[in-house]
C-alpha cells in the first residue's frame, strides 16, 4: 500500500522534470496556437548533438565493458524487436477499420527506436542517480533494424497472399537504409569515435553538458509535433489510439520482463533493464517513417506517424519512463 | 540561339528526391532544378517522421527542361506511375522559350 | 488524363500567408503549394520585425492550379481586394497541362 | 559636479561592455558591407533561448514572491504602455509630413516592448551587480498588450472619423495574437515551466550560463539590422528620426519615475525600477510589427519599423540602458 | 487591369546574385523575384567554398516580369553575356497574364 | 632513430584526437552514404563561432603584445602568401593537362588561409599545452589577401600575353571582396572586439568554453565535404591531387623555416612558427572561392575547390598540424 503510495508520488513528481515538463509545455502551447517556432535546421542539429552525445559515451564504455555482458541484452533486443512486430501484426491489424498493412506498418514503428525517447530516459536516469551500462544505447539498431525489417516482410508476405504477386523482399536494403538514416547514422559514429579515438575533452567540454538543456529543446518541438499530429490520426481509425496508448507500455513491459532475466542470468544492472524497457516503448520518430515508406508504400503515413508521434511518444515518455523507473525502484530496491 | 521547349513541373514529397533524380539522371533531359516547397493537396500524406512543426517545406518541386515535349512527358509517366499511386504529387507541363542554355 | 488548367501565381509579404491559406482552402481550389521568396517590387513594404539581415526571403510565392480559369480568377481578386491596397504583392496567371494529378 | 563626472565615466565604460560593443559592432560591419551572416535558424532560437530563461528564472522567482508585491509594478506597466502611445498620437501622428495612421503605429510600436532589449539590460545589470525582482520581466506584457491594443483603437478612431466608417475594433483578437508570438509565447511558456515545474538544473545548466554569449550574438544581428533598416527610413520623414532618438528616453524616464514612486510605496528594488524604465523605453522588434500591420494595415511598415530598429533600439540599449543605472547609482547610491 | 506579360526566368549561381540584382535594378524591369535552388546542368561548376554537404540550394532562381517582351530579352542577353561563358546558368521565357501588381 | 620513433608515435596519437577523429569520421560516413546532415545554418554559425573566439583572443592579445614583435612575422606572412602563388605558378600550372588560369587559381587558393584549419591548429595546440603568441592568428589576412591578389593579377598577366587584351588589374576590389567575406569579417570583428572593448567574461563564458566542440562539429561538416569533393576532382586532372596532397606540406615547411628565423631574430614563439606553418599550409575554404570566381572567371572551379577542400585541407590537417608540432618538439625541444 505504502509503496503503491509512494510509487504514485514518484510518478506525479517527474511532471515537473524539466524533460516532461517541456514535453508538455509543447504540447500546450501549440493546442493555444502559439507561433513559437523552433527552425528545422536547429531541431536537426539537437538531434545529432543528442545521439552523438550518447554515442560517444557508449563507445567508450564499451571499450571497458566485458563483451559477453552485452550478448544477452543485444539478444533480448532483436527478441523484442520481432515480438513488437508480431504482436501488432495479430492485434491492431486485425481490428476493423485498420488497413493490413497499415497495422503492419505501425507495428513496425512501434518496434523501431526513438533516439530522443532514449536521450530523455537517460537524462532522467542521470538526475536520479540511476546506474546503467552506458553501452546500453548500442542496443538501440539490435531493435531497430529487426522491427523495421519483419514489418516490411510481414507486409509484403501480405500482399503476395492477398494479390498473388511474388516479388521477393530484399533484407539489405532495408539494414543499409536503416544504418544510413541520419539518427542512426549519428549513433553509431559517435559509438566507433568513442571506440577507437580519444573524445574525451570534447565529450566532457561540449557534448556532455549541453546534453540536458539541448533534450529539453527537443521535448518542446516533440510535444507541439505530437499535438499537430493528433489531428492527422484523427482522420483514421480509433483503433490507432488505442493501440498507441497502450502497445508503448506493454511492449515496455514486456522488454522490463526479458531485461529482469538477463539481470538475474548475467547482472544487466536494473538501469539497463530500464533503459531497455524505455527503448521497446519508444516507437521510431526520424529513422522509421522514410524507411516504412519505402519498404511499404502503400500503407499510409497519416496513421502510423500519427499513432507513433501523435500519441506513442507521449505515452512513451510521459507514463513509461516513470513507470519503468518506478517499477525498478520497487523491483531491485535501488 | 532561343527555343521552343517543354517546362514539366513535378511536385511531391522530399523523401522521393533520391529516387526522382535517379530517374532524371537516367532520362534525356540535360538537366533540372529542384526548390524546397510546402503545400496542400488531397492526398497530403506527408512522408517522414521529420517534424512538421520545424519543418514547413517537407515537398520539393522539380522543374526539368526539355527540347523535346515527348521526353517531358516521358518522365512524367515514369514518375507518376512509380510513385503517385502512393505518394502525393502532381505533374504539369509548360511551354517555355529558352533563351540562354549551356546545353538543351 | 491530362487536361488545360489555369496555374495562379501569388507573390506576397509572408506574414499574409495563414490568411491567404484560409482564403484558398475556402475556395474551389484542390490545393496550393507555396515556396519562401525574396525580392523587390514597386511598394516593397516589409512586413515584419523579423531581421531583414538574417532572413533573406520575406516573401512566399503560392501557386493554385485551377481546372477552371475563373476559380483562379476569382482567388486573385479576392486576395488583392483584401490585401494589395496595403501590402506588397503580385499576381498572374500562366496556362499550364496538367499531366497527373490526385484531384483537380 | 563630481556625480555628474562620475556618471559620465560610467556611460563611456558601458561602450566596452559587450553588450553594446557588439551592437556597435554590428552596424560598423553592415555599414562596411561585409558578407557575415547570422542565418535566420540561429536568430530565432537565440531569441526563443533567451526569453526562455529570463522566463524560466521569472517564474522561479514568482513562486517566492509576495504576488502584491508586483501588483503596483504591473498596474504602473499598464499605464505607461498606454501614456507612451497617447504621447505618441499628440506629438509625432501630428507634425507635418508624418501621416496620423503611421504616427499613431510607430507610437505603438514605442509603447510595446522589445524582449532583446530587456535581456540586454539584465545582462548588463547581473554584469554590475545590480539586484532586481526576478519576476520584472514579467511585467512586459502588462506593457505590451495594452499600448498595442491602444495604437489600433486609436487608429480606428481616426479613420472612423476621417472616413465616417463604423467597424467596431474587437480587443480580443489583438490580445490573442500579441500573445501568441513567438517572443511573447517563449517567455510566457518560460514564466509557466518555471512556476509549475522544476526546471533548476537545465535552467542553471543550460539556459543561464549560454546567456551572456547568446545575447551578444544577437546584439550583434541587431547592430547589423539597425544599420540596413536606417535606409528605409531615410525614405520618410524625418520627424520619425528625431522621435525615435528622443522618446525611448523620454518614456524611460517616465517610467523611472512611476518606479521611483512604487519603490516608496512597495518598496520596489532599485533594480526593478531600472528594468521598468529600460522595458518602456524599448521598441518592439518581433511581435509588434505583425500585430500592427494586422491592426492598422494602412500605415507603412518602412517608417515604424525603420523607427523602432533603426533607431530607437540603438538609442534605448546604447544610451538608455547605461542612463537608467546611472540615475539609479545617483538616486538610490546603489 | 489584367494584361499579357514577359517572365523571365533565370537559374544560376547563388555567387551572382549580388551582380545580377544590380544588373536588374539599372533595367526598365519594375521589380524581381528570387527564390533558393539547386539542381544540375550540363556545367555545373559550383561557386562557393561553402559545403556543398550542407548547403544543398547553391543556385539560386529569378524571375523577372515585365510587360515589354523586349526588355526581357535584353536583360537576358546582358546576363548570359556578361555571365554565362564562366558560370553555370539558364535563361528562358514564358508567357503570362498579369491579373494584380503595384506597378509594371 | 629513437626521434624519429617518438615523432610517429605522436603523429599517430593524433589520429585520436577529436579533430583528426571527427575528419576522417565525416570522410567515411559520406562514404557510406550516410544521410546524416548538419544544416547550412549550423555550419555558418559554427564558423562564425570559431572566428569570432579565435579574433577576440587575438584583439585581447594583441592590446598587451609589443607591435614590434608582430612586424616579422606579418611581414614572412605576406611573403609566404606570394611565394605560395609564384610556385604554384611555375609548377602546377604549366603540367600538362593543367589550364593555366585553372593552375593559377588553385595556387591563390593554396596561398590563401583557412580558418577551420588554423582552429583546429589551435584547439590540438591548446590541448598540448603549446603556448603561442595569441595574436598568431591576426596573420591570417596579411598571407590571404596578398596571395589572392597575386593569382588574380598573375592570371591577368597570362591572359593579357595569350589574348594581347589589356585590361588592367584593380588590386582594391580584390582586397575589399577579401576582407567583406564572413570569414575574414567575423575574425576581424573578432579583433577590434577584443581589442577596443571587453568582451573578456563573454569570451571566458561562451566563445572560448564552445571552441573545442564547435571545431569537432566543423571537422565532420569538412569531413563529410572533402568526400564529396572528392568526386569533382575526379573528372580533371591527376595533377591536382598530386600538388593538393604535397603543396600544403611544401607551403607548411617554408613557413616553418621562415618562422624559425623569426624565433632567432625576434624571439617568435615555438607555437606560433607552428601557427604560421599551419596557416600557410592550409588552403582557403570559405572566402578564397568567391574571391577567385569573380577574380578569374574563366578558371574551372571543380578544379581548385575540389583540390583544395577534397584533398589539400584534409592533408594541411591531418598530416601537417601533428607534423609541425612534431617538428617544433625536435627542433625547439617543446
Ligand atoms: N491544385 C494544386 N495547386 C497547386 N499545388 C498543388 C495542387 N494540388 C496539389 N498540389 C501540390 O502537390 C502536392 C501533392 O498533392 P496531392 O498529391 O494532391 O496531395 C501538394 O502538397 C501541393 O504542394
Ligand atoms: N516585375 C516583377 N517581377 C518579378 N517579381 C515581382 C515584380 N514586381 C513585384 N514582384 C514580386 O512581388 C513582390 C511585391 O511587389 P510590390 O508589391 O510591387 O512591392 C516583390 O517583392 C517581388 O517579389
Ligand atoms: N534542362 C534543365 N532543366 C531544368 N533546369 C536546368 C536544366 N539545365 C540547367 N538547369 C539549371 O540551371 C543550372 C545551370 O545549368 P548548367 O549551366 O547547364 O550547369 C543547373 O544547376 C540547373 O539548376
Ligand atoms: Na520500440
Ligand atoms: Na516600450
Ligand atoms: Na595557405
Amino acid at each position: 500500500m505504502e509503496a503503491l503510495l509512494e510509487f504514485f508520488t514518484r510518478f506525479l513528481t517527474q511532471f515537473q522534470s524539466p524533460t516532461l515538463a517541456f514535453l508538455i509545455g509543447g504540447i500546450v502551447i501549440a493546442a493555444l496556437g502559439s507561433k513559437l517556432e523552433i527552425p528545422d535546421a536547429i531541431y536537426k542539429f539537437v538531434v545529432f548533438m543528442l545521439l552523438m552525445r550518447v554515442g560517444l559515451d557508449g563507445g567508450m564504455s564499451i571499450r571497458e565493458a566485458n563483451l559477453a555482458d552485452m550478448l544477452l541484452p543485444a539478444f533480448f533486443a532483436v527478441l523484442i524487436g520481432i515480438i513488437i512486430v508480431f504482436i501488432g501484426r495479430f492485434t491492431l491489424a486485425l481490428l476493423p477499420g485498420v488497413r493490413t498493412e497499415d497495422g503492419i506498418a505501425t507495428a513496425g514503428l512501434f518496434g523501431a527506436v526513438s533516439g530522443s525517447t532514449m536521450a530523455a530516459a537517460i537524462v532522467v536516469m542521470e538526475n536520479e542517480g540511476i546506474v546503467y551500462e552506458h553501452w546500453a544505447p548500442a542496443l538501440y539498431p539490435f531493435m531497430d533494424i529487426p522491427a523495421l525489417v519483419v514489418a516490411i516482410v510481414l507486409a509484403n508476405l501480405y500482399f503476395k497472399r492477398r494479390d498473388g504477386s511474388s516479388e521477393k523482399v530484399m533484407i539489405w536494403p532495408i539494414v543499409k537504409e536503416s544504418l544510413q538514416g541520419s539518427a542512426l547514422s549519428a549513433l553509431l559514429l559517435g559509438i566507433a569515435l568513442g571506440l577507437f579515438t580519444q573524445p574525451g575533452n570534447v565529450f566532457e567540454g561540449f557534448y556532455d553538458p549541453l546534453f540536458k538543456g539541448l533534450l529539453s529543446v527537443l521535448m518542446l518541438v516533440m510535444g507541439m509535433e505530437a499535438y499537430t499530429r493528433l489531428n492527422e490520426l484523427r482522420r483514421v481509425a480509433h483503433w490507432y489510439a488505442v493501440y498507441a496508448a497502450i502497445a508503448p507500455l506493454v511492449h515496455g513491459l514486456i522488454a522490463f520482463g526479458l531485461g529482469y532475466i538477463a539481470h538475474v542470468l548475467t547482472g544487466f544492472s536494473p538501469g539497463g533493464v530500464v533503459l531497455l524497457a524505455v527503448i521497446a516503448g519508444s516507437s521510431s520518430d526520424i529513422s522509421g517513417p522514410p524507411t516504412l515508406r519505402a519498404g511499404i508504400p502503400s500503407a499510409n503515413p497519416s496513421a502510423y506517424v500519427g499513432a507513433s508521434t501523435g500519441v506513442g511518444t507521449p505515452v512513451a515518455i510521459a507514463i513509461g519512463i516513470p513507470l519503468y523507473i518506478g517499477l525498478a525502484q520497487a523491483v531491485f530496491g535501488i | 540561339m532561343a527555343q521552343q521547349a517543354s517546362k514539366l513541373v513535378v511536385i511531391t514529397e522530399k523523401v522521393l528526391l533520391r529516387d526522382i533524380v535517379k530517374i532524371l539522371e537516367a532520362s534525356a533531359a540535360t538537366g533540372y532544378t529542384v526548390m524546397a516547397a510546402g503545400g496542400k493537396g488531397s492526398r497530403n500524406t506527408r512522408s517522414s517522421g521529420q517534424p512538421a512543426v520545424s519543418d514547413t517545406f517537407s515537398n520539393i518541386k522539380l522543374e526539368i527542361i526539355t527540347a523535346s515535349e515527348d521526353v517531358a512527358r516521358e518522365i512524367a509517366t515514369k514518375i507518376a506511375e512509380k510513385y503517385f499511386d502512393n505518394f502525393s504529387g502532381i505533374a504539369y507541363l509548360d511551354e517555355i522559350e529558352v533563351l540562354y542554355a549551356h546545353k538543351l
